[in-house]
Formats: C-alpha cells, structure tokens, sequence
C-alpha cells in the first residue's frame, strides 16, 4: 500500500527526528538524551517505512532501538553519577566547535542550492511486498564478501568489548 | 460512504492492505477492546486455575465464582493514591508504564486472527512484532531507573540482560520457521504474518510438525524464550518477589501500577500469539489434512458455537447449585445472566455468516488461549532460575539450539 | 542503625555500581523473603555477595527475662513463644528440664503422648519450612500443599489441647490432658494420609531440574565448620555428622523406639532439603510405633503444689526441628527460677549465614535464609 | 503543499548530521558524544535509505551495513567506557586525555 498523506507525516516525522535529535544534545541527564535519541530513531524507522525501506526500518527498529540502545542505558545506569550532573555540561571549545559545525551545515545547503541537479526528482518503482528478498538478494549476493566482513567486524567487536569491560580476565 | 463500508467486506485481504481506513480503524477499536477483556479475562482465569491447582479456590466473594474480582480490582487500582519516590526522574518515571503498554498493543496490528482479520498485513511483519516487542525492555529499563532505589535497578538490569540474551535464541528460532515458508516452488519466504500462515495452508502442515523434529525442537527454543521475553515464572527475575520484592515496579503504584500489568499480560497474548502464527498454523482449524473434506468442515465450524453453548450450561448448571438462601439471589442471577450471555454468543456463532467470518478468529484465540494456560501452568510448577543459570539457559543451551535447528532446517530444506 | 554496620566499612560517599565495585543492600526488616523480621545487610558486587551481616532484635521480646519474674509453672506458657511452630518442642524441652532441676520423672504414659506429639511438631514444623523455603525460591504451590497437610496435624493438637499454634500441651511433671477419645485412630488415619501426601510434595521438587539447579552446591557447609560454628540440626545432619540427640542422649521416650537418623554428605542446599524430607518419613515411623504401644497408667507424675527446686543449676537439650533446643536453668531454690538461659538453635544456627553465601548471588541468599530453617521469634527470644 | 522529494529527506538527513557534528565537538559527557555519533550515522543512513529510491536498494544494503557497524562502535566504545569509567571514576572527554596511567 502507498504511504497516506504523506507530506503531512514527512513534516511531522522529520520535525519529530529533528527536535529530538536536539535533545539529544542539550539534555544534561544522559538518561534524557538517550530517551530523546530512541525517539528519534523511531522517528527515523517511519521516515524509511515511507521511502519504501520496510526492512530497513525494521533493522532499525530491532537493533538500534531494541539492542543498541538498550546497552546505551545499560552502561548509563552504570557509569551514572551525580557529579558529572553539576559540572559543566560543555567544553571549552564549544564556541570553536558549533561555528565548525555551522560552517559544515551551511556548506550542505550550498551543496544543496548548487547541485540541485545531481538529485533527479525521479522515482523508481519500488517492489514493497518482496523488499526484503530483494535486498536478501543483494546482501548474499553482490555483497556477500563485504557480508562476510561486517560479520567479522562483529566478531572482533564483541571479543573487543568483552575484553574492555572485563574486570579481571 | 457505505459502498466504501460495504465494499470490504467483500474483499479478502486486510484493511490495511486494501487502504480501507474505516474498516482499520474499527479493527484497532476492536483488538483494544477485545484485548483490554482478555487481560481482565485472563487475571481472573490465572488467579482460579492458579488456586485450583493449589488446592484452594481463588477470589470467590465479589460477584459469583468472583468474575467480578478483575473488576473490582481495576476499580481500586484507579482509585489507589499514586506515589511518586521523592527523589524519582519525574519524566521517565511517567513515560515508562506508558513505553511498556503502548509497545505491548501496538504489535498487535499485525497478528492475523484470520486471513482478513488483521488491522494490515506488512511484508516486515514478523521483524516488526519482535522489534516492537524488544521496544518494551526500555520502558522496564526506564522504570527501573527512574525509581531511584536499588531493587528497582537490580531488577531493570537484570531484565534488561535477559530480554537481550533471550531475544537472539528466538530470533534464531523464528528464522527457522521463516526458512520453512520458502520451501514452495519459487523458493521465496516471506516475513508477513498472513504469508508466513498461508505457507502452512500451503504445504499442508503446521510447521511444528515440518521436518519432524526440527519444527518442534524450534517450537520448544521460542516457548521458553517467550516466557523469558515475557518475564514470567520460571524466568521471573526482574519481579523476583522474593528476592527483589517486585523488581522494577517495586516503587509503582495504583493506576502505573496497573499499566505495567496490562502490558505483562497483552505481552504474553503478542508472543502467544507469534507462536501460533508461526508454528501452530495460525487460523487454521485442528485437522486440516486427517478430516478434511465438506463434513469435516461444517463439524468444525460448528465447534465454536458448541462450546460457547457449553460454557452456557456449565454456567446454568453452577447457577442451578448456588445456595437457595435470599442473600445469593443477585449472585445467581449474575451467573444466570452470565450463562445466558455466553448462550447467546452460542447460539450466534452457530449462525451461517457469522460462521464462517467468526471460526478463524475462534480457533486462534483458542491456540492463543491454550498458549496462556501453559504459562498458567508454568507458575504453578517451576522454581525460580537464578541469575547466571538464566544467562547459561539463554547462551550454551537454547543459543546453539537455535542455530543447530536453523542449519539443520536449511539443510533439510535443501535435500527435501 | 550506622554504627552497625561498621565491620562492612559502609562508606557513606555516593557510590554506583562500578565505581566502588560494591553496593550496600539492605534485605528487611521488611522484605517477602525474610520470615519475619529479619535484616540482612548485604555487600554485593553486582550480584554476587561479598559479605552479610545479620540485623536481629526486632522480635525481641525479654523471655528469658521474664522467666526470673515468674514460677516455674507460669513461665511454661512463655516458651510456646519461641518457636512458634513447633511450640510442642519448646515445652517438651522446658519440661523436662525442669523435671530433671527437680528430680521427678513423668509416668511412661506421659512420655509416649509427648514423643508422639513433639513427632507430629516436628512434621509440621518440616511442612512449613519446605512450604516457605519453596516459595522463596519460586515454586509457589508446595506451599499451599503443606499448609493444607499441616492443617491436619493443627486439627490434631486443637483437639487435644484446645490450641493450634501456642499448644502448651505439656505440664512439668506429664501431661495435663488424658488422649481424647479416638486420638489413635485419627493420628493412625493422619498417618495413612501424610503418607503419599509426602511423597507428592517430593514428586513436585526433588527430581525437578530447576529445584536441582537452584540447590545443588548452593549454601554450602562442612561439617568441620558446622561443628565450629555450634551448627546443628538437619543443617549439621546434611554436612554428614550423624548427630540426634534423641539417639545420642535419649530423652522422653526416644530409647524405646526405633528408627534411622537421615545424614547427607554435602552439606548443601539440596542434601538439607532430603535430609528434612527423610526426617518427615522418620517422624511417621515414630509415631507409627508409638501409637500402637502407649502404655496405659497416670499422665502426671507427683509433684509438689509449689514447686521449690533445690538449689542448683541444669543444662538439658531436645532435638527441636531446628536443632538443639537447651535450656540452662539455674535455681536459688525460691519458686521462681534465678537464670533461664535458652539455646535456641535458629539463633546459632544463623551464624552460619555468612560463611555459606559468601561468593555465592543474591538469589542464594533467600534459598540460604530459608534452608537455615529459622524462625525469628526464636532467634531473638 | 509540495510533494516531498528527494531533497527534503536531505536537508533532514543534513540537519541530524550537523547536530551529531556539534554535539561530538561540544559536549563534555563520553556517552552523550557516543550518542551524537550514532546521531550521525543515521543521518547517513537517512541519505542512503533515501538515495535508494533514485538509483535502487544498494542504498538500503548499505544502511544495514552501518547499522552493524554502529552496533559494533557502541559496544567497543561503552566497553571502552566502562574501562575507563573504572580507573578514573569520571565521564568526561576532557579528562581523558592520557595515553597511559
């Protein structure tokens, strides 16, 4: 089924994304800011539902919502403490960093105004009901090797942080 | 506007397939209401069957056989003075009863109590139920936190610990029975709930019973990990009461309180309810292939209305033996009433069109029901796991389970 | 309370789980899994325990205290307060001590209704320890099983002696009740229906992989230490030490009877857990025995209507279901006793806490707690 | 309104990134920047998900390959943390600045 009034939800997701991903940011209490980014990642898995990316948005929601945040709060609840809460939330450099990150933004959207061209408002017709064959296809298929990898990086990932967070070993 | 009512009806996908927002609508409408009974249902079910396995016999004073115990319950919850710990993270502390239900009733958009009694059918459905059913660990987690005490957190990480390690043996153990699905002529499965049971129709088993036993061992891994997902006994440690007092809700109260236990029980019926989906055909009645045919049929679709009427009297006969004495008289005419409610219904389903529109959604809930007695039963058997046999359950039992029978299954899918 | 804390250095900075790698848990006073009133103050790292320390007291009601303010006679009723379920024991205990403080002996009758009594006790104090012990490691239905069944012994008792729980069925010198009529038959009938009831709740837990897991090296004692410790009871009789002092001293009217003394070999969880059980079946045969041969004659022996002990002192000891229960008496001589020092094994036997859940997780400490077979109104008398 | 087009994803997908960009370069907290970073990895993901309706699903191929390895960073990066959280009892970059201790 095509996505239902669509310009309404893109606004309303996009803002919902956006604004959370600010509070992200401000929020003192890491805990906040967790919260804030799991909305805006469910934000985000809705912004892909709508581009016809039902799998991706699944992904999303299974393991950037359900796994890796839930280790994000794990690991808060651990590490939290009072202290840091009363300290000074930003660095020295802060000033440095947000005209940086300005200057980055605002390069996007000159990149944006002059290659408006390189985006074509053209859309090819997505095969929804069989997206995740199609991209099972793709995935064991083209990148079966870069497959292989990511798998390994897992690996390695895991034994990483086991080796990380152990006490004695 | 009544054409667009009316032309659904006709049609033979979901509402949310066929853009029929209306019908969708009602759908939710429906499964809230329905699912909001079957809590109350199931709180009084559990609490008799419970006693009676327990030589005792369970709530017997508000209403007769106490039917309306659920209710006074739910009257005395929202009534209930709602503490706040002082030192508590006011927001979180809020937001987390309301993670846990929302997450626990929005999987159900997608469980097929028949082939066109689904509010949508997405190509993700299976991903979905499981990712948004993984979603309910942060509200646990938040609640946890946000209490500010130790036994909440004690109990938050260590549900949060085991609802990660059991998500992946039943992920495994859905990926299995997914395989299954695309073992027909294109060799493509699907992930959608309708899909994943018209393969079952198709090849004309339930998959608990495809590759004998690698359906049923694969069964086995997702019951017990639903029963961690869901944590209830044996794998109840984040409520442990005797250990955590009652672990992340410890410092809820009143209507919150009630919150978290509308979403523990609408969280068993979801993964109930994938179970059936996945493994016990679904909709599908008993027998399909053994007694097929017209009769068969026409018997089967009989069986809902009979049993209804069967309960009637079960109802008629209690009434019939209730003590004489005037001080019982509303209690029998409420179980009176009671009985002749559920003789109506009867009598209803045994009307043709409603039949055969009303069977799937009867033999689901009855798998689904079944589902739940067996964690009924569960309680009243097992001991508690500790902590770090949960962990070794999870990781050295049920993890190389799930991959054994998912390669296994592969392989069997090839030579077969 | 921070002064008691003290030999757990609780340090009052703010601390989280890692960076001090341990974090203070208060168990009760008030908690599902404590039997009462207990308090626990538990170190942990993460989940497993680093140390523990035993808050007691708050049950304390003065007893031996009060016994120096009462005659020998009044100061009976007072031990049923101890431990409360197996109130039978405490009196047994009292009384015979007493008997022994002033040389009188109670008439055969006597002694064989009160070992067929204490035996029943002892059933019934087992039921409820396996009822809660099970609860508290999560199989919530033996428990209704064994109150069901203790109910029937409560029925006994009330007949007898018109109460269930504070029984007071003995008397210095006997007993004060003669057997009702049909007292054998209904403990004969008791017996035929505890029997397979027994044998139901071993069905439901000894063969239960969970049950196993959950006891099996958990709580973990040797008998060296248990005898350091003054440990005794089935928690001693598991770690392998055949010591019953109803064989080893035989009080009552245990020398006439005959049955086994149930000993495990490691002295864990699981092995306490069938050393009770076995001790149940023990108990049925005792009482089997000793319903078919009371002797006939008088229930109380003869003794002075003002009870004036000499002088001196008496140390004598049962075999409570817990343990051994002693009772110290020392006599001026007056009517009322100078010192009633009570050795109730809960108390002693909760020493062993420490030792047993060291190392072990926080979901081993209430099977501990419950395998120790403590009742709080005995450890803080 | 008009039709939503390629572009508006973009200029979402650029607006999370810059945020993920200040909030890496201001913020003192070790986890509100490991945070920030997943911020920005999923602004990347916005702009692949959304350039695969242009030129086909390679896009959402790759999507899934940096939501494994963001999962990968998130676990290396809180096991880092916690390492680090045990020896010096602080989360703030700013203090994590030796290379040996």
């Amino acid at each position: 089924m095509a996505p239902v009034a669509t310009t309404f939800f893109f606004y309303f997701l996009s803002a919902l994304t956006v604004l959370s991903g600010v509070l992200v940011i401000t929020r003192k209490n890491p805990v906040h800011s967790a919260l804030a980014l799991i909305m805006s990642l469910l934000g985000q898995a809705a912004l892909y539902l709508m581009l016809y990316a039902p799998f991706v948005a699944g992904v999303q929601i299974i393991l950037y919502a359900g796994g890796i945040m839930v280790l994000f709060l794990f690991v808060i609840m651990l590490v939290n403490i009072e202290k840091s809460l009363k300290e000074d939330q930003f660095n020295k450099q802060w000033l440095v960093g947000m005209a940086a990150a300005v200057a980055l933004g605002a390069l996007f959207v000159f990149v944006y105004i002059k290659g408006k061209g390189l985006f074509p408002d053209r859309t090819i017709q997505m095969p929804e009901q069989s997206n995740t064959q199609q991209v099972a296809v793709l995935l064991y298929g083209n990148y079966m090797f870069a497959f292989e990898i990511a798998s390994l990086l897992l690996l390695v990932a895991v034994i990483g942080a086991v080796v990380m967070a152990k006490k004695r070993i | 506007m009544l054409d667009y009512i009316t032309s659904y009806l006709k049609s033979d996908t979901t509402p949310g397939s066929a853009g029929n927002l209306f019908w969708a609508f009602v759908y939710i409408v429906l499964i809230f209401l329905g699912l909001s009974v079957a809590v109350i249902a199931m709180n009084w079910l559990e609490r008799k069957i419970l006693a009676h396995m327990q030589v005792r016999l369970g709530p017997m004073r508000v209403g007769p056989h106490g039917l309306l115990q659920p209710i006074a319950d739910a009257l005395k919850l929202l009534i209930k003075e709602d503490i706040m710990p002082a030192e508590a993270d006011p927001f979180v502390f809020w937001i987390a009863p309301l993670v846990v239900v929302i997450t626990a009733f929005t999987v159900f958009i997608v469980v097929p109590f028949g082939p066109t009694h689904a509010v949508t059918d997405m190509n993700i459905g299976v991903l979905f139920m499981l990712g948004v059913s993984s979603l309910s660990v942060l509200g646990v987690v938040m609640a946890g936190w946000a209490s500010n005490s130790h036994y909440p957190l004690m109990g938050a990480l260590r549900s949060s610990a085991q609802m990660v390690s059991y998500e992946i043996a039943m992920g495994l153990a859905v990926v299995s029975a997914v395989l299954m699905t695309s073992l027909n002529k294109e060799g493509t499965g699907t992930l959608s709930m309708i899909g994943i049971v018209q393969a079952q129709q198709a090849q004309h088993v339930w998959f608990v019973f495809k590759f004998f036993p690698l359906g049923l061992i694969a069964f086995f891994i997702f019951a017990v990990a639903m029963v961690a997902e869901t944590n209830r006994a044996p794998f109840d440690l984040p409520e442990a009461e005797s250990e955590l007092t009652a672990g992340f809700h410890t410092e809820y109260s009143g209507f919150r309180w009630s919150l978290f236990f509308l979403a523990e029980y609408s969280a068993m019926i979801a993964v109930s309810s994938i179970a059936v989906t996945l493994w016990l055909g679904g909709w599908m009645r008993p027998f399909p292939n053994a007694l097929g045919g017209e009769t068969w049929d026409l018997v089967f679709s009989l069986i809902p209305g009979l049993i209804f009427l069967f309960l009637g009297a079960i109802t008629f006969y209690s009434t019939s033996r209730m003590p004489k004495h005037p001080y019982f008289r509303v209690q029998t005419l409420g179980l009176g009433g009671f009985g002749a409610v559920l003789a109506l219904i009867g009598l209803l389903l045994l009307i043709p069109p409603v039949r055969d529109r009303v069977q799937d959604i009867f033999w689901f809930c009855a798998k689904v029901a079944f589902s739940m007695y067996m964690y009924i039963w569960y309680r009243g058997t097992f001991p508690r796991y500790r902590f770090d046999q949960l962990m070794k359950v999870g990781w050295k039992v049920l993890l190389p389970m799930g991959i054994g029978v998912l390669i296994l299954t592969a392989i069997a899918g090839v030579l077969f | 309370m921070t002064d008691r804390t003290s030999h757990l250095e609780l340090d009052q900075h703010e601390k989280t789980f890692l960076d001090s790698n341990e974090l203070i848990i208060n168990m009760g006073p008030q908690h599902p899994a404590t039997h009462g009133v207990l308090r626990v103050i538990l170190k942990l790292d993460g989940e497993k325990v680093l140390g523990t320390e035993c808050v007691i007291g708050y049950l304390h009601r003065g007893v031996e205290k009060i016994a120096e303010h009462r005659t020998y006679t009044m100061f009976n009723p007072y031990v049923d307060r101890m431990d409360y379920v197996a109130a039978v024991s405490n009196g047994l205990g009292y009384c015979e001590a007493v008997e022994k403080l002033l040389n009188v002996e109670a008439p055969p009758r006597a002694r064989y209704i009160r070992v067929i009594l204490t035996e029943l006790n002892r059933i019934a104090s087992h039921m409820l320890w396996l009822g809660t012990h099970a609860l508290d490691i999560g199989a919530i239905t033996p428990l209704f099983y064994t109150f069901r069944d203790r109910e029937e012994i409560l029925k006994i008792f009330e007949k007898y002696c018109g109460a269930r729980l504070t029984t007071h069925a003995f008397r210095i010198g006997g007993c004060v009740y003669e057997t009702y009529e049909g007292f054998e038959r209904e403990v004969k009938k008791f017996l035929d229906f505890v029997t397979p009831k027994i044998d139901e709740y071993e069905e439901l837990l000894t063969t239960n992989r969970i049950w196993v897991e959950r006891t099996k090296h958990v709580g973990k004692i040797s008998a060296r230490e248990c005898i350091a410790l003054g440990v005794t009871g089935p928690v001693l009789r598991a770690s392998g030490v055949k010591w019953d002092l109803r064989k080893a001293q035989p009080y009552a009217a245990y020398a006439d009877f005959d049955f086994e003394i149930p000993v495990g070999q490691n002295g864990d969880t699981y092995d306490r857990y069938l050393v009770r059980m076995q001790e149940m079946r023990q108990s049925l045969r005792i009482i089997e025995q000793g319903i078919g041969k009371i002797p006939d004659g008088p229930i109380m022996a003869k003794i002075p209507k003002v009870m004036k002990p000499p002088v001196g002192e008496i140390y004598h000891s049962i075999e409570a279901p817990k343990g051994e229960l002693g009772f110290f008496i020392v006599s001026d001589g007056s009517t009322q006793p100078y010192r009633v020092r009570v050795r109730p094994p809960s108390f002693v036997n909760l020493q062993a806490l420490d030792m047993m859940v060291r190392g072990a997780l926080v979901a081993d400490v209430i099977a501990v707690i419950g395998t120790l077979d403590i009742v709080l109104g005995e450890v803080d008398r | 309104m008009a039709p939503i087009t390629t572009l508006h994803y973009l200029v979402v997908a650029a607006a999370l990134f810059v945020l993920g960009v200040i909030g890496v370069l201001t913020r003192r907290n070790v986890v509100i920047v490991l945070m920030s970073i997943e911020l920005i990895l999923n602004a990347v993901n916005l702009n692949l998900v959304a350039f695969s309706r242009i030129w086909g699903l390679h896009g959402q191929v790759f999507a899934i390959f940096v939501i494994t390895d963001a999962a990968a960073e998130a676990a290396v990066g809180l096991g880092i943390l916690i390492a680090f959280f045990r020896n010096k009892e602080t989360v703030n970059v700013d203090e994590i600045d030796l290379l040996k201790w």
